[in-house]
């Protein structure tokens, strides 16, 4: 909230950071390392997103109710995504018939 | 072939009296529940009712130990629920393995059938009575839902993907089949019979019709009209894998990863072979997504099983056994 | 806790609403109101997150077929662009809290400006993928979901021709409904900077500015993950 | 109450304009709130309309009635209106928009503005769904089923898709005001635990709403996209999963099973304390199971979908914590029960329909447990039984207490007492009617009849002709209060500020209300519902 003014270098130190973790993004992309491809490209996604809301968007300034709807609103996503993937990681694609 | 006016639906599988017994359960259990709770409502409703307007009753404001019994008492006895409809639930989805095999195919608005032996039907089926039988269920269009409410299963029939259910039969007669999954204009029509009949007349039955062709014999010729035999010869100096004894088997793909050769795996090497090539061969096949109609692709699959070798006991074939079986208890 | 902080000044504030006891409220209220529009936006975008993970994770290799078909540069550009255009909307928050009016203005036209190049090269993106698929002709190179698509030119056949189809569906989804944010929130910014050009805003009021600027941070963040998941899937 | 005569206060909401723009351009809470009142019950009738074709035509077994594409259409036109025009914004859209400010102190919701704004979207969408209703109608059911919606329905799909999506953003604006409106907006002194129940469960109710409705707005978007734009999500020819839809749908649609019943037991909590003269029994687990109710209801969708061919093990999750949002329901429905115990109880129609309410609920809840049963739920679904049990839940209990609250507060919103002989016997054939109506559907279930079926066996004739009897008493037994209530705005007794002796902040004030509710103020120094105890001196109302 105003409340509390963030020196506009903040904001630009937050920018270079996005840009250079955009280039890292693209940069482990790439190149080939299986799995980790993914888990780099969403933990620095991930990353990227927490430096939005905690500076520009003044999360880490914020009262603990507004850290709150975005904590709700993240875990009911995780809900959906994980209760969904119980069904589908747990199956043959398309379904068998024959087990025997 | 029902009372006039019946209240309670007849029982003709051997896991009808299961589903009874729970539902028989629940509702002695509810019933005592709602009864008590009505009971008592309208006891203090009149017991306490307004005399004269001055009446200030006492303040009670509640009590931790009937908030946590009437917390824990009904978790407990919902666990028992729980428990007892998983059990079922379980049984109700594993075919015993000596269950002859039907096939069924949902079509706006009919039910397709093919016996083991490979007499068709359309919204009838026979069925010799004690006789366990599996159903694998899928659908050429829109989702439906085999139900037979006499043999208390319903599974739904859904496009692109294989569904199993099950029954034994217990007693001869003719039950209804009901379409349960809404599925356009005419989806109370899409109704028929399940024909329960002495293993003797059965047998009589299926000699009746005209001559059939057993999926694995029509698989064969499907085989060979399709050329696929050119490909896939017995002895190994064809393009493609042989397929004899492949089925069940894990085979090494050609990314390196292991994959067991079951019928999705089938049906996908069909549809788009260069998915998941076998190791050594070239992607040459070409795609017979569109070529082949669903009934085809299950003729083919049970003529590539019945290449099998007769022992699935061999050694090779032991791990393989225990994955797919994994696989099939969880699509069920 | 309803505040009661009625400080004489703010009482009679222009801006204060009369069912608000003061500035303080207001202002809490509303910053509450969009954080939880933001959260309702989150599970809105969720439920294609959600079906975007359950076909990943069913047909990985069409999905990085379909990667392979966009250009990881342009998507590049376009991040940069956004990120950028964060900047600008954050700078005029910062503006609007210190007072400078004028700053206001100039930082959110810039924001809009950034937003325009976005999407500008988001039509050219689109317009390369649709434009085949137009017309009577071949269709080569159409990679709009349904009876044109044309798999062969992504060397596609059978079900993964079906499967990157998915793929496609779910690109012109979450990256339509991302610009749709977008072009929602371009005339709210420049109504804010109207305003801010007729001096409504001071530091003690500028709430509209930081709610605009929590919607636009949010739809930086969508981005941010649409760019990888979409863009950058396998090994490039 | 009192005898003396009582007259209408000088100044109150209703008197500012009776014309046109009045009402359209305003900002009022109450206002908007009756606005809501009248468009859902237009859109309460049309959807009765639809259910009467629908018994019309079980009347007789083989459908001659009506063709199958008629019936169809009449089912699913019974189920959108009712579910995403009348249900879902039914409690909080009229009595929560009109009752949450003067329950809690303030002088309107946080945002009156995206108020009306929520009215007006809530129009359009019921304008184009009823729109496609009417033009070529729909026939998918309310639940929208790929691939059969997206691929082989010829009815209008598209179009009514985007009327309940827009729709949606309606139940979102409402639930976002009443989140920070509750959280913000409070009078000094009303902390958290001294909140009425109905707010309570409308807080509740509104979490489901925000974080809920989005999923269901952005899935029936792919619908209408897939048909518009031969998008692939749902699919089979190219991969794609019908199942993903059901999943997707039904992570709203069953939460959104409490977002109707949640503000009907907020609705029970108020009068059964009042009408008890009793502070309620458990008051913090009456609270807190509301959030539990929101909160668990997010994990039980796929019980909708036990026979689809989704795994066992994902089955069993889903069974079990099925169970386990039974508890709170169980848990209110003992406090309730409780309260009455020694209270000072009082036969009045609100009071009746809190007795039709638990005692209905209770069936619709318990049958529950029928269905959350994994081998048990195999032979259910899809069949009447599942059509009784959802019945129960929402007619039986949101209905119940929509026309409870209705009537309880009907004094509050108008001035005017309205009959309460005529209350009582509308209330009794509410009862009586509804029974006949869906006890039957249960036992229809049971023996196999599947639900949406245009014509059926010949044994289920009987039945069904009960069920058809019961459906005409129930009708009358909603003309009845529509009747009477409207009357009573013209000819009904003033009522005076609080006619029922009743505790609350909204009871402190005079009715109808002026349009800002309070003339100062109010602070709260008391405990919720702190009806005096014997020997205790009466506290100032």
């Amino acid at each position: 909230m105003s409340h509390h003014v963030v020196s506009w270098k903040v904001y630009l130190g937050v920018f270079l950071a996005l840009v250079a973790l955009t280039v890292i993004t693209v940069w482990v992309a790439g190149h080939d390392f299986g799995e980790f491809n993914l888990v780099v490209a969403l933990g620095v996604a991930i990353t990227k997103a927490t430096l939005v809301v905690l500076y520009f968007m003044h999360a880490r300034y914020s009262e603990r109710l507004t850290h709150v709807v975005i904590a709700s609103s993240l875990v009911f996503f995780a809900i959906l995504v994980f209760l969904l993937l119980t069904d589908y990681v747990s199956r043959p694609w398309p379904l068998s018939p024959v087990a025997s | 072939m029902n009372p006039a006016f019946p209240l309670f639906p007849e029982r003709a599988s051997t896991i009808a009296p299961e589903v009874d017994a729970v539902f028989l359960f629940i509702l002695g259990v509810t019933g005592i529940v709602a009864l008590g709770i009505w009971v008592v409502m309208l006891y203090f409703a009149i017991r306490y009712r307004r005399r004269s307007d001055d009446e200030r009753p006492p303040v009670i404001e509640g009590s931790l130990a009937l908030e946590l019994t009437w917390t824990i008492v009904p978790l407990l006895v919902m666990g028992v629920m729980f428990v007892w409809g998983s059990k079922v639930f379980f049984h109700l989805n594993r075919p015993p393995d000596d269950a002859m095999t039907v096939s069924v195919v949902g079509k706006r608005w009919m039910w397709k059938l093919q016996h083991p032996t490979g007499q068709r039907e359309v919204n009838e089926l026979h069925v010799p009575v004690g006789r366990a039988v599996k159903l694998v269920i899928t659908s050429e269009d829109t989702i439906h839902s085999f139900f037979v409410p006499a043999f208390r299963i319903k599974k739904d029939a859904v496009p692109g993907r294989y569904n199993l259910a099950w029954f034994q039969a217990t007693k001869t007669g003719a039950f209804h089949l009901f379409c349960a999954e809404y599925c356009g204009t005419e989806h109370s029509r899409m109704i028929g019979r399940v024909v329960v009949m002495e293993p003797e007349e059965y047998q009589v039955w299926l000699a009746g019709g005209p001559a059939p062709e057993s999926p694995v014999l029509q698989g064969e010729k499907l085989f060979t009209d399709l050329n696929c035999i050119t490909c896939h010869r017995m002895d190994d100096a064809g393009r493609g894998p042989v397929l004899k004894g492949i089925f069940g088997r894990t085979v090494k793909l050609a990314s390196g990863e292991d994959i067991v050769a079951d019928a999705a795996y089938v049906r996908e090497s069909i549809l788009t072979p260069a998915a998941k090539v076998v190791a050594g061969y070239q992607p040459v096949m070409p795609a017979f997504q569109g070529q082949v109609n669903e009934e085809q692709i299950l003729a083919l699959i049970a003529y590539i099983e019945s290449l099998r070798t007769p022992t699935p006991s061999a050694p090779p074939l032991a791990p393989a056994a225990g994955r797919t079986q994994a696989r099939g208890a969880s699509t069920r | 806790m309803a505040e009661l902080a009625a400080h004489a000044g703010e009482a009679h504030h222009p801006a204060l609403q009369h069912h608000f006891v003061s500035l303080d409220q207001q202002r809490a209220a509303s910053t509450l109101g969009m954080w939880v529009f933001i959260a309702q936006e989150i599970l809105f975008f969720g439920g294609l997150f959600g079906a975007y993970t359950v076909y990943r994770t069913l047909y990985p290799d069409a999905f990085s077929a379909g990667s392979h078909h966009l250009s990881w540069k342009i998507g590049f550009f376009n991040t940069l662009v956004l990120i950028g255009s964060s900047l600008t909307m954050a700078m005029g928050v910062y503006s609007a809290a210190i007072g400078k009016s004028k700053a206001v203005v100039g930082f959110i036209l810039a924001t809009i400006l950034l937003g325009g190049v976005f999407l500008g090269v988001k039509y050219f993106e689109y317009g390369e993928k649709i434009r085949p698929c137009l017309g009577d002709g071949p269709h080569t190179g159409c990679l709009v979901p349904g009876a044109r698509f044309d798999a062969a030119s992504l060397h596609l056949s059978g079900a993964e021709a079906g499967h990157v189809q998915i793929y496609f569906s779910l690109y012109f989804a979450m990256t339509g409904l991302h610009a749709l944010h977008m072009i929602i929130g371009a005339p709210i910014l420049l109504t804010i900077a109207y305003f801010a050009w007729r001096g409504r805003y001071s530091p003690e009021y500028h709430t509209p500015v930081e709610l605009v600027g929590l919607y636009w941070h949010f739809v930086d963040i969508v981005w941010i993950f649409l760019f990888p998941l979409l863009y950058l899937i396998g090994h490039h | 109450m009192t005898s003396d005569r009582k007259t209408l206060p000088a100044d109150h909401y209703l008197k500012h304009g009776w014309d046109l723009k009045s009402w359209l351009l305003t900002t009022d809470h109450k206002r908007i709130g009756l606005m809501y009142l009248v468009s859902i019950t237009l859109m309460f009738a049309i959807g009765s309309l639809y259910a009467g074709l629908v018994r019309w035509n079980l009347l007789v077994p083989d459908g001659s009635h009506m063709s199958a594409e008629a019936y169809n259409k009449a089912f699913t036109g019974h189920g959108v209106v009712m579910v995403f025009f009348f249900l879902i914004p039914s409690i909080p859209a009229t009595l929560g928009n009109f009752l949450i400010p003067l329950m809690i102190g303030a002088k309107d919701l946080a945002f009156p503005r995206i108020n009306l704004l929520s009215w007006y979207i809530y129009i359009v969408g019921a304008a184009l769904t009823m729109w496609a209703l009417l033009t070529g109608g729909l026939d998918t059911g309310w639940t929208f089923y790929t691939p059969y919606s997206t691929a082989f329905a010829e009815s209008n799909v598209a179009v009514a898709a985007v009327g309940i999506f827009i729709a949606g953003f309606s139940s979102i604006l409402t639930g976002l005001n009443f989140i920070v409106t509750i959280h913000k907006m409070r009078a000094p002194g009303l902390t958290w635990f001294r909140m009425p129940l109905f707010v309570w469960a409308h807080y509740a109710t509104s979490i489901i709403q925000v974080l809920g409705t989005p999923v269901v707005a952005i899935t029936i978007l792919l619908v209408a996209l897939e048909r518009l734009f031969h998008f692939g999500f749902f699919d089979p020819n190219r991969g794609g999963d019908p199942i993903l839809f059901q999943h997707l749908f039904w992570f709203y649609s069953h939460p959104a099973v409490y977002i109707m019943i949640l503000p009907s037991m907020g609705v029970i909590s108020e009068i059964v304390t009042c009408f008890s003269r009793k502070r309620i029994f458990g008051y913090s687990f009456i609270a807190m199971s509301s959030l539990a109710i929101a909160a668990i209801g997010f994990l039980v969708w796929a019980h909708h979908m036990f026979v689809s061919g989704m795994t066992v093990y994902s089955a069993m999750v889903f069974s079990a914590l099925t169970y386990l949002v039974a508890v709170p329901s169980a848990i209110k429905t003992f406090n309730w029960t409780a309260t009455l115990f020694r209270g000072s109880v009082q036969w009045d129609t609100p009071m009746i329909y809190v007795f039709c309410f638990i005692g209905l609920f209770l069936i619709g809840g318990l049958t529950g447990l029928f269905l959350g049963n994994l081998g048990l739920d195999v032979h259910l679904t899809d069949t009447y039984f599942i059509v009784a049990h959802f019945h129960y839940i929402m007619v039986g209990g949101a209905i119940m207490g929509y026309l409870g609250g209705l009537h309880f507060w009907w004094p509050k919103i108008t001035g005017r007492n309205y009959n309460e002989s005529w209350g009582k016997i509308s209330s009794l054939l509410v009862f009586v009617g509804f029974n006949l109506t869906f006890f039957p559907q249960f036992v229809l279930g049971y023996l196999g009849m599947p639900r949406r079926y245009h014509a059926y066996p010949e044994e289920f004739q009987i039945l069904n002709v009960l069920s058809t009897a019961g459906a005409t008493i129930l009708g009358f037994g909603y003309i009845f209060p529509f009747s009477y209530l409207t009357h009573s705005l013209f000819r009904g007794e003033p009522a005076g500020p609080n006619p029922w002796g009743a505790k609350g902040l909204e009871w402190t004030t005079q009715s109808p209300p002026t349009t800002h509710n309070f003339d100062e103020v109010p602070v709260v120094t008391e405990e919720p519902y702190h009806y005096a105890a014997e020997g205790e001196e009466h506290a100032r109302g």
